[in-house]
Order: structure tokens, then sequence, then C-alpha cells
């Protein structure tokens, strides 16, 4: 292993990658450059082609041309095998590995250690309790993954490319379902490896954070490279022209002064709600135009009371009234008969149906909300569609277009006009700006605005609190599964935030934001 | 209705015609037609009626299978309606046997609902239930015996002709045309295939995934009732023994062939009628082809493989593992 | 000496796939109530290890005797030994099985299917006489030592004369579904059936099919084209009435009656039976009154 | 907290079907039944051992049966007709079912074609095959089978475990072993979870699939050899139908249809009560053909639909671990 980056030598060099998918050119000519013991951003809107281009460089797709060098050799592995042959570790964007396998087996798939061709069961389990410790995680490890969270799955993942040692890393979007805590610690670990100089490749939609851990940035556009520059030499306002090809206010991050309630209508109102083993019962209320945030850390319930309010569980005691009028909520069809959604924060297992058009995911829940014999006609269905391809800037606009073949944040933008369409009266948001790009980002938060001017209650769950404070009139603070504090008016900050969900406990949440 | 077209039958209809075509060369009168007793006589007309049952069978199969299921016990349904309908053929009028034929599919389709719907059973083994005790039930109607009757209402449903088009060809037709209205028509059809696509996202859509499911089988089981009627009708005696007897698999290959995915999501109507055609050409091309009966499965097989690798998503197969070899060679 | 009251059997019985077997099956029942014999069916659903899974079981609860309807002719020495072991008699209804296991059962009461084949084309000759005759022939299901006996009787009866034809010779799977596609087949391709002069079909019920087949074709069956078929279930006869069958060989369906008279002799006296009792295969055609064949037959579970 | 896992309660099952049938046939709780048990089901367990890893990687194989039947008349015409030592037609045979299952995974994972359909096609070919080898059964005298077919050891109560039986257990074990232990086996358990997932985490699953298919006709070339055994002979005809007994097997046992769960030891104890349902349908002995088939349905009924509402107790979550990470 040799000592600190060698500047000179370009560990990864692509040069000229082009790749079509039918009709769509998601990559044309595309250059980029890693070197080693650096950390280096890749950038660009949604569907710009972050993830395509990583996928090709890695063999997971075949490319139509261009080269790929790494330590000045060329390489063109046919599989992610392959690739990780020749050096390559990833974490793909839809990182799902596999939830029926154990912890142990996700981590060393394929790796395990052996002895007489036997799996050494015990020691994969002792190596992998090691690892994630890294992580900060202490788990058991024999239970299948899928028992865990979204977050922890995660985890699994990128301490799985770690652990790979490659020469280079690439990380697509693995921080968009973690907490400030394990940003914290992934970036730590990030460093240490670019210390032992090896290239990482780092893809996500937090400003923030690329300007915390990079050191350089490639930005593409459309398919196209659009630049390379220092991080250091790179203003934010030009990186997001760069991104977007406009310019694009960065008022975002600003908490709106309170908006004057015209009503003060109750929408939904939920009194000792609350599932043994789930979700402590809990009082909670919608009013019209309202934007209430639910913030928390992992695994403190959010997910959970987000379910329990639009009916995909059954709650085991308390009331929910609609407007006033007691209802039942045993289904998700109760809950859309009483005209709410929901945006599941599992897009792909609970959101999506990716071999339906992005025409039909938009009018499938307005579909199902109208009945069987009142058939949205294909030209009904064609102009919903079409009104919100545009609204939300899905992008390629085709409606036509199997939503399975979106980038990741089209793909959550569909899934929001699937409910938009619905016009509902209570839209329950869990982590909708999760993977999604700057400049939707801001039309995401806009938008929230809007709906709530019309009228419109919102439920939003966010790991971001700063965001969560720029559009939430209030905001409930979950703790071990159970409500504990709710936040309304001037009190609504990251700080009080911060402070109700580590109350009592050691606030290592609170020391590793300050 | 331009709903029920083809949204991609290309192969399909290519492989009819290639499978057509070998035919007419083991067989030169093979288009012959002619007017026989007021019905049209030929070939072609074999193949459109003996592939009745497996074209009405795939017409339920195919919702099913859309739903991501499978229906094992379509044959054995197809027995159950046989018995029912011959043994009280002769007794009662036209309309109270089918109603008590297709009455017991629906009910089998209900079954079978209940048990992957509401149970959650696997389909392939739920529905096994059935295929195993539904032929039983079926003997246990006509007690192992061949029942035959003369009622010439059901008799005609089997042999009659509509201006010359066999009756049961025409019932397919309807069936189909049915189908197609009932499920593009209504929101069916999207709600089904977005059920089969990702059940758990239909769900929290809002879509009653349960009454979907359950409304197939119950289909499919109505389906396979009718094709049991016109088989029973056909030979004028229900032979509850045989009827239907492994046809589930000629089904599921008719639906698959019409390129509708095991997986389930997106369906064709007509490309698995039209599937169940083409395994029919073939079927007829091999009676009339004179090649002793041990060549039959051989035959058989080699035509599915070859019909299949015609549609494969990637017959770019071997055209793209030749690309890569060139270009790691370069 | 053992009262036949007390005698439990265990019988074998293939499946269900076909009237006749319907027949032998509730035949067997009569005959052994008649003697006042306890008579376990276990039925193999067609499938050998089931037979073999059943006479082991037939010997783990030590009945008195053991028949068996075996769906193949190989294959069961080594259950038949172990029955041997138990000391239970074993005797073979309907087929028989490989010679190499001759001393492994006290008798078989069966039919020669080879012998059926050939009076079915001993008939077929006397009957077209010097005209040249070409046949088309509707087999058994494929591997069925029925199927394959019968054909090979027929041909070697036919073989002695060469104005006989066999033309046209597929598998109806021993279905009249299939027994009337296969027919339907046949009539096209040998030009409107014109070509055709005698059909013969492994079983009736493929004949009862292939009888529809013809009359749908514009065809007089029993006329235009003769036929011959094997089994003599009632509906043939019921064709034969009609005029549209020629004939028909019987296989009797009382198989048990024989082999039950055999064991309470074998029990009672240790009358030890031939090795082979055979029954009759008998010829009808409708010289021998079908109608009155039909109803005595209607009623015999077929 | 994951409550009991399948196979334990297909054995719960199992245990208790076999209760109630020695409370009404009190002959069945006999070493003889128990023996007979393992012999008449050897070759369903053998295909069914192989099947498991078909499904547990998310496919199926309905070709099983046929391969069986063809083993069983390749063997003894090999044997009988073409004067191959036993031991030479058996490594012919098994040689020959290999590379078919490897064929068919082949097809199956180039062509990205559905395993049904793939091997529904192979199911015709090699019973086609088999009728061109011979129609008629042919028996097999050879010296070895009379060897194999009387080796038993003595259980006792006068039960015997014979050299099949004997065959079917090692196989299980093995199976078992090859499944749980191995590289091999997770990485079955891996393209069941997901095909695509696997291959992006470095499973070769090409290799993986045809490797699968492989196994699965390996065993099923081996069950027809046992079949052989156990009937002395070949027939083309013989295990019709196989398939479907076999699937049910390993679904009785716990394994998903869907792929990703489920265990060798689950399909031994699904065969076992696929053998039980049977036996006791034997004992019975008044059912007609059509009341077996029926009382074989709602049994088969019974013993699904016990062991799902087991696991479903099982399942019922006490509180979801959910791991915090702090
Ligand atoms: N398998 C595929 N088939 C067809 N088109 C595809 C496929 N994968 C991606 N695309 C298209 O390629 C383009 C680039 O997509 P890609 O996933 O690379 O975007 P991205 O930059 O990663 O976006 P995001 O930030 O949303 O993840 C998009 O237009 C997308 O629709
Ligand atoms: N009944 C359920 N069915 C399926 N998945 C569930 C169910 N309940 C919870 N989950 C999922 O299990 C995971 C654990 O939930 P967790 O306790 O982490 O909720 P959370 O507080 O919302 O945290 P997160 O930040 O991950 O959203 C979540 O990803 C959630 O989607
Ligand atoms: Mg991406
Ligand atoms: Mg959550």
């Amino acid at each position: 292993m040799q000592n600190g980056p060698d500047p000179a030598l370009p560990l990864l060099e692509v040069r000229g990658i082009s790749k079509s998918f039918g009709a769509v050119r998601a990559l044309r000519e595309v250059d980029f450059t890693l070197r080693a013991g650096e950390i280096h951003a890749l950038l660009g809107e949604n569907g710009a082609g972050k993830s395509t281009l990583i996928k090709v460089v890695t063999g997971v797709f075949p490319r139509d041309a261009g080269i790929v060098r790494i330590g000045g050799e060329e390489i063109a592995p046919r599989s992610a095998k392959a690739a990780v042959a020749a050096g390559i570790a990833t974490v793909y964007q839809e990182v799902n590995l596999l939830p029926n396998l154990s912890v142990a087996q996700n981590l060393f798939l394929d790796r395990q250690p052996m002895r007489f061709g036997v799996v050494r069961e015990g020691e994969m389990r002792h190596r992998a309790k090691a690892l994630l410790a890294d992580f900060g995680l202490d788990i058991d490890v024999a239970a299948p993954l899928g028992n865990y969270s979204v977050a922890i799955q995660h985890v699994t993942a990128i301490a799985r490319a770690v652990d790979l040692s490659a020469r280079v890393l690439i990380l697509d979007e693995p921080t968009a379902s973690l907490d400030r805590h394990e940003v914290e610690i992934l970036f730590g670990i990030m460093r240490q490896l670019a210390k032992r100089s090896i290239g990482i490749v780092f893809v996500s939609h937090f400003l923030d954070q690329v300007y915390e851990i990079s050191d350089r940035i490639t930005v593409l556009r459309n398919g196209r490279l659009v630049g390379e520059r220092e991080t250091a030499s790179l203003p934010r306002l030009e990186l997001i022209r760069m991104m977007l090809g406009r310019e694009l206010a960065e008022t975002t991050n600003e908490r709106a002064a309170a908006r004057e309630h015209k009503t003060r209508e109750i929408c939904a109102s939920f009194e000792n709600y609350g599932k043994a083993g789930y979700v402590a019962p809990f009082n909670l209320e919608l009013r019209r135009g309202e934007v209430v945030g639910l913030a928390g850390l992992l695994g403190s319930g959010r997910t959970e009371t987000a379910r329990l309010v639009f009916g995909a569980e059954r709650a085991d005691g308390g009331k929910a009234r609609v407007e006033g009028a007691p209802v039942r909520l045993q289904s998700p069809r109760d809950g859309v008969r009483h005209g709410f959604g929901y945006c599941p924060e599992e897009r792909k297992t609970e959101g999506i149906v990716a071999e339906l058009t992005v025409r039909e995911n938009i009018a499938l829940a307005l579909q199902a909300k109208r009945g069987l014999h009142r058939p949205l006609s294909r030209r009904e269905q064609d102009e919903i569609a079409r009104r919100y391809v545009k609204m939300l800037d899905i992008r390629p606009p085709d409606a036509e277009r199997p939503v399975g073949l979106l980038s990741g944040g089209n793909q959550q933008k569909v899934l929001l006009a699937r409910w938009l369409a619905t016009s509902p009266r209570l839209l329950v948001l869990d982590e909708p700006t999760r993977g999604i790009d700057v400049g939707a980002h801001a039309e995401i938060i806009r938008l929230i605005r809007e709906l709530c001017d019309d009228g419109l209650s919102l439920l939003v769950i966010s790991s971001e609190l700063d965001e969560i404070v720029t559009y939430s009139d209030r905001v409930v603070v979950l703790r071990d599964r159970a409500h504990v504090e709710e936040l309304a008016g001037e009190a609504v900050d990251v700080g009080n935030i911060l402070a109700a969900i580590a109350a009592d406990s050691v606030a290592v949440a609170l020391e590793a934001h300050t | 209705m331009t709903a029920l077209l083809p949204r991609r039958g290309l192969a399909q209809i290519l492989a009819l015609i290639v499978i057509l075509a070998v035919d007419r060369v083991v067989s030169p009168q093979f288009f012959d037609l002619r007017l026989q007793d007021g019905r049209l006589f030929g070939s072609l007309i074999d193949v459109l009626n003996r592939g009745t049952p497996v074209a009405l069978l795939s017409l339920g199969m195919v919702l099913v299978i859309a739903t991501r299921g499978i229906d094992l016990s379509v044959g054995a349904v197809m027995a159950i309606a046989g018995a029912i309908a011959a043994s009280l053929a002769d007794t009662h009028s036209l309309a109270v046997v089918l109603a008590a034929a297709l009455g017991a599919g629906l009910i089998c389709g209900l079954w079978n609902g209940f048990l992957v719907a509401v149970l959650g059973m696997q389909p392939i083994v739920a529905t096994l239930i059935l295929m195993v005790a539904g032929r039983g039930i079926a003997q246990l109607i006509t007690e192992g015996r061949i029942v035959t009757f003369s009622s010439p209402g059901l008799v005609w449903l089997g042999n009659g002709a509509i201006l010359g088009v066999p009756v049961p060809v025409a019932i397919a037709l309807g069936m189909l045309i049915l189908t197609g209205a009932v499920v593009r028509g209504s929101a069916l059809g999207l709600l089904i295939e977005a059920t089969g696509g990702n059940a758990r996202a239909s769900e929290l859509a809002g879509v009653g995934t349960r009454a979907m499911i359950l409304s197939v089988y119950v289909w499919c089981g109505v389906c396979a009732a009718l094709a049991g009627v016109i088989a029973a009708a056909d030979i004028m005696g229900a032979d509850a023994n045989n009827a239907g007897l492994w046809l589930e698999l000629d089904a599921i290959l008719a639906v698959v062939i019409g390129g509708t995915s095991l997986f389930g999501g997106r369906f064709s109507l007509v490309l698995a009628v039209l599937g169940a055609l083409i395994i029919q050409t073939m079927n007829t091309g091999i009676l009339l082809s004179g090649y002793p009966p041990e060549f039959n499965l051989l035959v058989k097989a080699v035509v599915v493989l070859t019909v299949l690798l015609l549609q494969s998503p990637k017959l770019t197969g071997f055209a793209g593992i030749a690309a890569r070899l060139r270009r790691t060679k370069a | 000496p053992a009262n036949a009251a007390e005698l439990t059997i265990g019988f074998s019985q293939i499946g269900s796939e076909s009237g006749w077997r319907a027949a032998e099956t509730s035949v067997s029942k009569q005959e052994a109530s008649k003697r006042k014999v306890n008579l376990k069916i276990a039925d193999a659903q067609q499938k050998q290890e089931n037979q073999i899974k059943a006479i082991r079981s037939f010997i783990a609860q030590n009945v008195d005797a053991i028949f068996l309807a075996p769906v193949v002719s190989t294959g069961w020495d080594s259950v038949l030994k172990e029955a041997k072991e138990a000391k239970i008699p074993v005797v073979l209804l309907d087929r028989d099985i490989d010679p190499s296991g001759k001393e492994l059962y006290l008798t078989a009461v069966t039919s020669d299917s080879v012998h059926e084949g050939e009076v079915a084309g001993d008939w077929l000759a006397k009957t077209v006489g010097s005209k040249p005759c070409n046949i088309a022939e509707l087999q058994g299901t494929v591997g069925a030592s029925v199927a394959t006996n019968r054909k090979k009787g027929f041909d070697t009866a036919i073989a002695k004369h060469a104005n006989l034809k066999v033309v046209r010779s597929q598998t109806g799977d021993f279905t009249r579904a299939k027994g009337k596609e296969v027919m339907e087949s046949f009539i096209k391709a040998e030009g409107g059936g014109k070509n055709l002069c005698a059909v013969y079909a492994h079983n009736d019920d493929m004949m009862v099919g292939a009888i529809q087949a013809m009359k749908e074709a514009g065809l007089k069956p029993g006329k235009d084209i003769l036929t011959v078929s094997i089994d003599a279930v009632p509906d043939i006869f019921k064709a034969m009435v009609a005029g549209e069958a020629n004939a028909t060989v019987e296989l009797t369906p009382n198989m048990a009656g024989p082999a039950l008279d055999a064991v309470a002799a074998f029990k009672d006296k240790g009358t030890v039976p031939p090795k082979w009792i055979q029954t009759e295969s008998k010829l009808y055609t409708a010289a021998d009154d079908p109608q009155k064949i039909y109803d005595s037959k209607k009623g015999l579970g077929y | 907290m994951r409550g009991l896992p399948p196979a334990l309660i297909t054995a719960i099952v199992l245990v208790a079907g076999f209760a109630a049938c020695a409370v009404q046939f009190p002959n069945i709780a006999s070493t003889r039944v128990v023996g007979n048990l393992l012999t008449d089901n050897a070759f369903l367990g053998i295909v069914a051992a192989g099947m498991t890893f078909v499904i547990i990687s998310g496919g199926i194989d309905l070709s099983v049966g046929s391969v069986i039947g063809f083993t069983t008349v390749f063997v003894a015409l090999a044997i009988e007709r073409w004067g191959m030592p036993p031991l030479v037609a058996f490594v012919a045979v098994l040689a020959l079912s290999a590379a078919f299952g490897a064929a068919m995974g082949a097809v199956i994972h180039v062509f990205d074609l559905p395993p049904f359909i793939v091997t529904l096609a192979g199911m015709f070919l090699a019973r086609g095959a088999s009728f061109l080898l011979s129609t008629e059964s042919i028996p097999i005298t050879a010296p070895i089978y009379s060897t194999v077919s009387d080796f038993a050891l003595r259980l006792p109560g006068g039960g015997r475990l014979t050299a099949i039986a004997i065959i079917m257990l090692v196989i299980v074990i093995g199976g078992a072993l090859l499944l749980h232990l191995t590289r091999f086996g997770a990485n079955v358990y891996a393209l069941g979870g997901s095909r695509a997932t696997a291959s992006l985490m470095g499973v070769a699953v090409g290799t993986m699939t045809v490797k699968i298919y492989m196994l699965s006709s390996l065993l099923a070339g081996i069950a027809g050899i046992v079949f052989s055994f156990y009937t002395s002979a070949g027939y083309s005809l013989s295990a019709v139908g196989v398939e479907l007994d076999t699937i049910a097997a390993v679904v009785i046992g716990g394994t998903l249809l869907t792929g990703g769960q489920g265990s060798v030891v689950g399909t031994f104890l699904g065969v076992l009560i696929q053998g039980l349902i049977q036996t006791y349908i034997n004992f019975d002995g008044t059912l007609s053909s059509w009341w077996t088939k029926i009382v074989t349905g709602v049994l088969l009924f019974v013993f699904i639909a016990l062991q799902q509402g087991l696991v479903a107790l099982a399942r019922r979550p006490v509180a979801k671990s959910a791991g915090a990470a702090t």
C-alpha cells in the first residue's frame, strides 16, 4: 500500500462514455477522472445520468462507446463481480441488499470466510459485528436484514463496499436515508479511506454534505459533462447553475414567516390513537392548510405514525375523526376514501409499479378512489399525466415510459403526482425529498407551501431538520415510538427539535450537530 | 376496439404464420375449406374448434397470471362442469344446465380465490388442492363412468354452427370480446396489472387487491367451466376421468406464449388466445403429419422452445454475447 | 378351515382412467360382497409407486390375500417377495407381469391383449375379404402395455393379408375427446375419409369419438368406413344398434370373480390354481343382438 | 424474536398428523410402516431435495418427473440391451441428466425466459426422448439390482431400512449441508432474494443458475436410478406427474415458491407428510378412486392450512426488533 495520494496519477479514468436506452441518450461522451486519495462528488439533477455512469463503469450496463482505465490499465468489466475484481466497490442507488439473508451473509456474500469448503459461520458473524461496530451499529447480525430499517440496511451496504477494500469506492446517494449522526460516522470512515489513497466517488443531492466532504466535483446535465471543479473554489450558486443550467434563488432553507391561517378548521384528528408494540397512543390534530412535521431519530416511530394515520396499519385503540365525524381507518382503501394520501418512504417496494407507465402510475390512486365502474378514459389519464409531468417537471417528459426506467428522483415525483391527482384533503409524505435534486427539492418545498395555501393538510416526515423547520407550522417530535413533544409557531427551530429528541438521553445527535 | 388489439404481438403472429406454413407442407390440403351440412369443414376449422377449450382456459388464466398467480385446477374444474352438465342435460332445460355448470365453476373459483386472497396461500399449492380433489369430485358425480346425453341444446353447443362457424368457436370469440370489454372497458385491467406488478404498492394506493385476486380466480373458474361444458358437449358425454387432463399446462403455456409474464403485470387477452391457437396449430399439424406418436412430445418441445426464443426479451442474448466478446478482444 | 366370510383382501387397483376401469372396480366390489369378502381397494391414481406403497401397507395390515391390477408389467419382484415372505398370496388381475416374477404370485386372471388385437384384426380381414383396405389406427396411450400389445396383435393378424394396410396411426390416449380429434385429422389427411376403409381403435371410447368425427364429416361409420375396437363397453353397443359400429372385442370387467374363487379354494382346501386363468376375448358384432347386450351391461358401472 | 422456523412447524404438523393416524390405525405406529415410508418415498425425497434448491433460488423445475422416466429407460436399455456394466450406465446417465439440467439453466439465464416454461419444454423433451428409446417396460436383471433391493438394515419391530432409503437420507443430509453451510448455498438464497440485487452484489448469477438446474437434474437422475432399483425396471411412463408431488412437498416443507426461504430438511418432512397421507388412505382402504382424490385434496388443504396458521402465529410480532442506531 502506497503512502499518501499521488495526484499525478489518475486512479480511475473514464473517457468518452456513451450510453443509450432505446431513444433515450442517458450519457453522451462523458469523461470523468478520479484521483487516488480524493473524494469526488458526482452531481447533477435527477435523471442527469449519474447512476447510469456508475453502472456503465462497473459493467452492470454494457456501454455503447468509450473506455475505462484503472491505474492506467484499461478494463471492461462485464458484471459487478468483475468490477470488484478490477478493484471497484460500489453501493448502488437502489441498494437493497437481500432482505431474506442475514446481515452477516449480506456483508460477506460471495466472500465468506471458509474452511474445508464450509462457511465459518461463527467467524463470519464475529467479523460482521466488528465491521458494523465501526459504523456505530450494534445489532444481531444473524437476523435477516429485512428485519431492520432502511437506514440500517443502507449502512450495511456501505460497510460491505468499504470492507471490499478496493482501490475505488463508489457511493451512489449513500446518505439519502441516514440521519446526521450516521452521516458523520460515514464521513469519518470516508476520510480515513481517502487517507489510505483510496479514491471515492460520492453522489448526493445534499449540497451541504458535498461541500463538507468532497475535494472535487464533477457535474452532469442531461447526460453530458458540464464540468469538473475543485470544491473549494466553486461557489454554491455557481454549482447550482452548473447543475440546473439556470439560476435558482437559494431561499429554500429559510423558515417562512408564520403564515396567517384563514381558517382553523380541523381536517383530521386522532385521539389516543395507537397500536401496541408499534406506536404508543398519541393525540394529533391536523388543520386545514397546515403542515405538521414529524421529527425523530431513526426507528423513533415516524413511519409507524404515518401508516397509522393513513390507515395502512390498523390502530388497536383510540378514535379517528375526519372533519369532526368519527371514522374507521382499517385499510389504505379507507384512507383513500376519506381523502387521505400517503407517499411511503420505500419507493420501490411500496410505491411504484415499475412495469406500468408513468401515466398509469399517476392515475392509479385516483382510479382506485373512483372505483371500477367509473374508469378514467384514456383521454382523462393522458390529461392528468400531462399536467403533473409538467407541474413536477418529470423527466423525461414521456408519460408512456415504464416508471421503473425513470431515475430515482423522478420516480419520487411520480408518486407525489399520484396523490396530488386525487385532490386529497390530507397528504402524508414520508421522506418526500429523499433522492431529489436541488432544483426539484426547492420545487417540492414550494409545492408543499402552495398545497397548504389551497387548504390541503400535510403530515411530513423528513430526516432533514432544516427542511422540516422550513415548511412546518408545527413539529411533533418522536422518541422510542412515542410522541414526546409538540412544537408550534416560534418554537419550531432545529435547536428545540434536537433538544426534544435528545431530552434525557445522552445528546449524541446534538453533539453531532454542534 | 383498439383496447383489444395486441400491443406487441408481432412475434406471436410470426410464429403462427410459420407453423401454419409448416402445416401446409406436411399436409397439402391444410387450407382447404368447404361447407358440410351447413358447417365449415377443414383443418383450419379443426384448429379453431379444438383450440377452443384451451383458448377459453387461457382467457381466465391470463388474468390470474397477471395478478402473479397461477391456476392449476382449471382441468379439474372442466371435468366438474362437464360432469354436472351431462348429468342434468337430459332432465333439465339448457338454461338450468348452463347455470349449474357455470355456477360450479364460479364456486370453484371462489374457493381458489379465498385460499389465495384471504388465507394467503401460495397460488400454485392452493390450486393444486382443487386440481387433485376437483377431479375426484367430478368422478364422484359420474361415478367414474362416461355419462352420455342427447339433449339437442347441449349437443348444439358442441357441434352446432352459426353461419357456418362452429358454435364453440363463436362462444370463444364471444367470451374474448366479453372479457375484453369488461376488463378494458372498466378499470379492472389497470387495477389487475397494478396488483400483479406490485401488490403492496397497489394496496397502499387504495386498490382492493384482495377483491382483484378473488375476482380473477372466479372468472378463471367460470371460463374453465364453460370450456368443460363445451368439451362435454363435443363428445356428447362427460368423461370425468380425462376431461381437461393436463390442459392447465397448455393454458399456462398459451398465456406465456402470449407474452404475459409469469411474474404478473402486463397482460394481453388477444395474445393469450393467439397462444392457444399456436399450440393447437402445432398439435393439429402433428396429427396430420403422420409421424408415429412417439415423436409428438419431442416435436412439441422443439416448437415451444423455438417460439419462446423467437420472442425472448434477449434474442439479443447471443448477439449481445458475441458483441461483448468482440469488444473484449479488441 | 378359514371361512370366506372372514377373508380380508387388499386390491391395488390402477385408478379410474376409463369407464371400463370403473366397471371393473364396481364388479369386483359386487363379486366380493356376494362372497362376503371384505375387499379393501387402494386406488393408485395410475402410478406404480402408489401400487407398491399400497401393497406394502396391505402387508403391514396382514391381509389374507392381495389382488393386484399392475399398471406396468415390470418392477414387482421385490414387493411381491415381501408379500411371499409374509405368506400372503397375490393374484394378478387384468394384466400380467414380467416372467421373472412367475413364482411370486398365485395366479393371474387376465385376458391376453395381444390376442384381443388379433381377434380384431382377424375379424377385419374376414370382413374385407380380398378388397384392398386402408386402415386408420387409434392407439392407446403411448407406452401403455395394453396399447403396445393390442397394436402388436392387430399387426400380426393383418400382416397375413397384403390387401390390408395401416395408413395412419396416432395415439388417442384411450379417450373419446382425443379419439374424435385424431379421427378428424385422419379424415382430412385421407381425402375427406374417402381413402379409408376401416378404423381400428385400441378401445371403444376412442371409437365412439371417432364415430362422431366421421358423422360430422358426412361419412357413414359402419358402412363407408368399418369399425372394430376393443373392450365392449355399453356405448359401443348403442352405436352398433344404430348401425354405426361393426365389431368389438370383449374385455370382461369381471376379473375379481374367478380370482376370489381361486383364493377361497386355495385358503379352504389348499388347491393351487393354474398360473393363468385366461378370460375370454369374445367378438361381438351387429349379429349378436347389441340392444340386449347393451341393456345387460348398462348397470355394471361403466 | 423470529419465532419458529418453518421446518420445525412442518415437523410439528407431521408428528401431530402421525399421531392422529396412529390413533385410528395402531398399525401405523410401527417401524415397518416408518421404514416403508422412507423406502417408498426415497426417489421423491431425492428429487425434492434438488427441487428445494431450485425453488429457493426463485425458479421451478417441471422436468424432474420426465428425467426420472428417461433415466430408468436409459439405465435399463444400457444394462440389458447395450451390455454396459451397471456402474458405467449410472455414470453415463448422470452425466446426461446433469448436462440436460445445465442446458435448461443456460437457456433460462441467457434468454431470460421463465423457468416454468423452459422446464416444461424440458419435461416434454425428456419424456419424448424416453418414448423414442423404448415404449415398453424393460426388466433389469443385473445382479447388482437384486443385491441392492435385498439389502436392508433390520429395525427393531420388523421394519426395514432399505438401501434406497439410506441413499435418500444421505442425499437429504448432504443437501442440507450444501444449502446451509456452503457459499453455494448462500448464493442460492441470494438468487431467490433478488436476481438483480444478487448480481449487483457480485454473485455470478448465470453460473449459479446453470449449476442449480444442473443439481436438480442430477438429483432427478439419481432419483431415476433409485426408482429403477425400486422397480428393477425401466419404463418410459414412470414418474408421470411427480413434479407436482415434489413441488407440493417442497412447499409443505415451508419453502416459499417466491424464493429466498426454505430448507432441505423441511422438504424432507414435507415428503413424509405426503407419504403419510397416502399411507392413511391405503390403511383406510374403503375409498373409491374419487374419494381417494377428494380426501387427498382435503388432507393437503388441512396440512397446508395448519402449517400456514402456525407460521402466521409464530410470525406474530412481539415487538419489532428495530435496532437503534446509537
Ligand atoms: N434501464 C434503463 N432503461 C431505460 N432508461 C433508463 C434506464 N436506466 C436509466 N434510464 C434513463 O437514463 C437517464 C439517466 O438516469 P440515471 O438513473 O442515471 O439518473 P441519475 O442522475 O442517477 O438521477 P437520480 O438523481 O434521480 O438518481 C434517465 O432519463 C433514465 O430515465
Ligand atoms: N407494518 C410494517 N410493514 C412493513 N414495513 C414496516 C412496517 N412498520 C414499519 N416498517 C418499516 O420498518 C422500518 C422501521 O421503521 P422505523 O422504526 O425505523 O421508523 P421511522 O421512525 O420512520 O424511521 P425512518 O427514519 O427509517 O423512517 C421502516 O423502514 C418502516 O418503513
Ligand atoms: Mg441515480
Ligand atoms: Mg421512516
